[in-house]
């Protein structure tokens, strides 16, 4: 047995430990997606999230036109549409989606989070309604900052 | 063990607002050590929010979210909820801290 | 007649006191000079035990060289009297005598590795080896192509560089000797000499030129 | 002959002068347009400053026994009396009777750890930042830093000693040394210059120093640490390839007390957030 999956089998135990000790609930634990984490480009994560999502200006992506570092780049992400799931994807980095938000009736269809960018990129920010993948986009410039370059 | 997470909580007009910031590394997996080695990506993968016992929020990340992420939400709730929050990383360590809602 | 020299003299005078207290006040030292041309020992003390050699960056980089002595004391250095502008003057020629004109009679390189240069500000550090690659900074200081917008602004833009300022012999022999060592024309000019203390060599000192004077290069488009 | 002259050259100058005004309002555009967005970006992020997460830890090391006398902190002087943290950021450097000296945060720190907890300071001294005993010294500091946000910058310069070391931390400023001939009055000693599209706040100005001074330590969202104001320093006189500053040495202690002295009357921005 190889080590990585060794891991992933380590992982899974240590996720059913949790979910047994109800810190997570049953359906997250099982629900990493690990797949649409590991995809490579926007193509690849739309087809393990199910649809290709249409441009909609229900969804409204609140990002920074410039970061001064990329390390640190702000990202929010709010509709008026009835959402139950949310996604940060950047178009350049070396895994395409960076974060997948859930939203339970009673919460807002409303995020913000901080996310790497290794270069300037498109950013695009999901929402699930009515089992439906709607989005929004727009560049942000990351730049060099200080003496290092 | 994990250090822990500072939570902040307010109502107001029936919806609360969360913030959330943890302390984690997040490796991404990209970055190289001084002997050029490559540092294994090491994230929060899963996080789960409960307010008086019902999740209110869910989030999965990848190596992509900031060192010592932060998230902001908000839900219906009230003053005196009682919130939960607790991650698990690739590793499978793993923090619970709690806070009441102000 | 008397009386006019009198009254001429005390005009001299007076507008050589006021142009003092304005550069006093535009510098922000009010009180006296600092008369760092003379050896501190308190200073040198505090110097001396306040910092570790690590890696390439001894303890010797501590030990001021004549330059760098007289830079330290900018009310002086940058003030009016016959002392200080002779002192530059001499400064200034002899960081001008020790430049070395290109070895094989060319001034302009290659443009696209100039931009790679300029962009580059490591090196040189305690963090970095004898053979770490040494980048000129360029763009930590000035604005160069108008495509990279995060430049700084302590030394002039050099947008169009050639395009507005030509590309005759003499402007070619300026630019080699102020990126070699732009001490030779400002005593106490913000820019490293980098010449003077190796931190780029010939070639890519070359290849910064063509990234100023190439007129194929995209900053004098 | 002079009247038609005149004309002429007027319009000469006037399309001199407008073309430079076109020149000189792209170039602003440009310029304005990249720092609105820095500006944005730094608004977005300044909500959840990650430094609280070192306050809270600070917060505790402060109260908990620790090293070989098995004591906390809790009576530690820092300037206004043992035990005495809210405001004591603000009116640091100081002159401390005890130990003879001007002590910044960081030296006083580690004066305290010594005399009640019994913890050797060379130890701290000689850790890299980040680890160990400095991991310490940084989360104490964002606790303590934390409790003097708001307040004015206030720093004493009447002591004799204190006025020495104003002196020789001016000096040092504008000491010039390295392959590169920087002191750090070559970024920092005047008005509207940038690094790259980071400001540099003119530190030989009251102004440029309360912004300086006075919004360090702070987290750095480039490496994702807390920095305390000797990190700051260490790192500035390392992209000034000098030498490695020793930490609490006296040199970062009068330099921090000319900036300190300097920003007199600002306002503490600490713990700050910074690129």
């Amino acid at each position: 047995m190889n080590k990585q999956r060794r891991d992933v089998l380590k992982y899974s135990a240590v996720f059913g430990m949790m979910a047994a000790a109800g810190l997570i609930s049953e359906a997250q634990a099982q629900a990493w997606n690990k797949a649409a984490f590991e995809g490579k480009s926007l193509d690849d994560v739309f087809k393990i999230l199910g649809s290709a999502p249409e441009k909609s200006g229900a969804v409204t992506l609140n990002a920074p036109d410039i970061a001064e570092n990329g390390a640190v780049v702000p990202v929010g992400i709010s509709t008026t549409l009835k959402a139950d799931q949310m996604a940060i994807l950047v178009e350049k980095n070396p895994s395409t989606l960076a974060a997948l938000f859930f939203v339970p009736a009673g919460t807002e269809p409303f995020v913000t989070t901080r996310i790497k960018m290794g270069q300037t990129s498109n950013v695009y920010a999901l929402v699930k309604a009515d089992g439906k993948w709607l989005m929004s986009s727009k560049e942000v410039k990351v730049t060099l900052g200080g003496c290092g370059g | 063990m994990a250090d822990p997470m500072r939570v902040r909580a307010t109502e107001s007009g029936g919806v609360v607002d969360v913030k959330i910031l943890m302390k984690h590394d997040m490796e991404s997996g990209q970055r190289k050590d001084a002997a050029g080695k490559v540092i294994p990506a090491w994230f929060i993968s899963t996080l789960n929010v409960k307010a008086q016992g019902n999740d209110v929020f869910n989030a999965q990340f990848g190596p992509a979210v900031s060192k010592d992420p932060f998230l902001n939400f908000k839900y219906k709730g009230a003053k005196g909820d009682k919130l939960v929050v607790s991650w698990i990383d690739s590793k499978g360590d793993k923090r619970t801290d709690e806070a009441t809602v102000a | 007649m008397n009386n006019l020299i009198e009254k001429n003299s005390l005009v001299r005078r007076t507008s050589i006191m006021l142009l003092n207290v304005g550069i006093c006040v535009s510098l922000g030292f009010v009180n006296a000079a600092m008369a760092q041309q003379k050896p501190d020992p308190a200073l040198q003390k505090m110097m001396q035990s306040g910092f570790k050699a690590d890696g390439i960056a001894g303890l010797d980089r501590i030990q001021q060289d004549e330059t760098q002595a007289f830079c330290s004391d900018p009310v002086f250095a940058n003030g009016t009297t016959k002392a200080a502008s002779a002192k530059r003057e001499a400064i200034q020629k002899r960081n001008l005598a020790e430049i070395q004109q290109p070895s094989d009679g060319k001034y302009v390189g290659d443009w696209k590795k100039g931009e790679a240069i300029a962009q580059s500000g490591r090196g040189a550090t305690w963090t970095d080896t004898a053979t770490s690659a040494v980048g000129g900074g360029c763009y930590n200081c000035h604005e160069i192509d108008k495509k990279e917008i995060s430049y700084g602004n302590i030394g002039p833009s050099l947008w169009n560089y050639g395009k507005s300022r030509g590309y005759s012999n003499e402007m070619m022999v300026y630019t080699w000797n102020r990126i070699n060592n732009s001490k030779a024309y400002n005593a106490c000019s913000n820019m490293p000499r980098f010449a003077h203390f190796k931190l780029l060599n010939e070639k890519q000192i070359q290849d910064l030129m063509a990234l100023l004077l190439d007129p194929q290069s995209p900053i004098n488009q | 002959m002079r009247a038609q002259f005149e004309p002429s050259c007027k319009s000469i100058y006037a399309s001199v002068f407008s073309a430079f005004a076109l020149l000189a309002l792209a170039q602003t555009t440009q310029a304005q347009t990249a720092s609105d967005g820095i500006a944005k970006y730094r608004e977005m992020i300044a909500d959840g400053n990650p430094a609280e997460l070192y306050e809270a830890a600070g917060e505790e090391l402060w109260k908990k026994p620790m090293g070989p006398k098995n004591a906390t902190l809790e009576q530690c002087d820092l300037g206004l009396g043992p035990g005495v943290v809210v405001g004591a950021a603000a009116q640091l450097p100081r002159y401390f009777k005890d130990s003879n000296r001007v002590q910044d945060l960081e030296s006083r720190l580690m004066t305290c750890r010594e005399k009640l907890q019994g913890i050797d300071p060379q130890a701290t001294i000689d850790a890299p930042f980040q680890v160990g005993p400095k991991k310490e010294m940084e989360a104490l500091v964002a606790y303590v830093v934390t409790l003097s946000k708001g307040k004015k910058i206030n720093v004493s310069t009447t002591h004799p000693k204190e006025k020495e070391m104003i002196a020789l931390g001016k000096r040092a400023f504008f000491f010039e040394g390295g392959p590169m001939d920087f002191s750090c009055a070559s970024c920092h000693g005047e008005n509207g210059k940038r690094i790259r599209l980071q400001d540099l706040p003119n530190i030989t100005t009251q102004a440029g120093a309360a912004l300086g001074w006075g919004s360090w330590p702070a987290y750095r969202v480039s490496s994702g640490q807390f920095w305390t104001m000797q990190q700051r320093l260490n790192d500035c006189y390392r992209q000034q390839r000098f030498p490695f500053p020793i930490y609490g040495s006296e040199v970062t202690i009068a330099l921090s007390m000319y900036m300190a002295a300097t920003a007199n009357g600002g306002i503490v921005q600490t713990p700050g957030l910074k690129r």
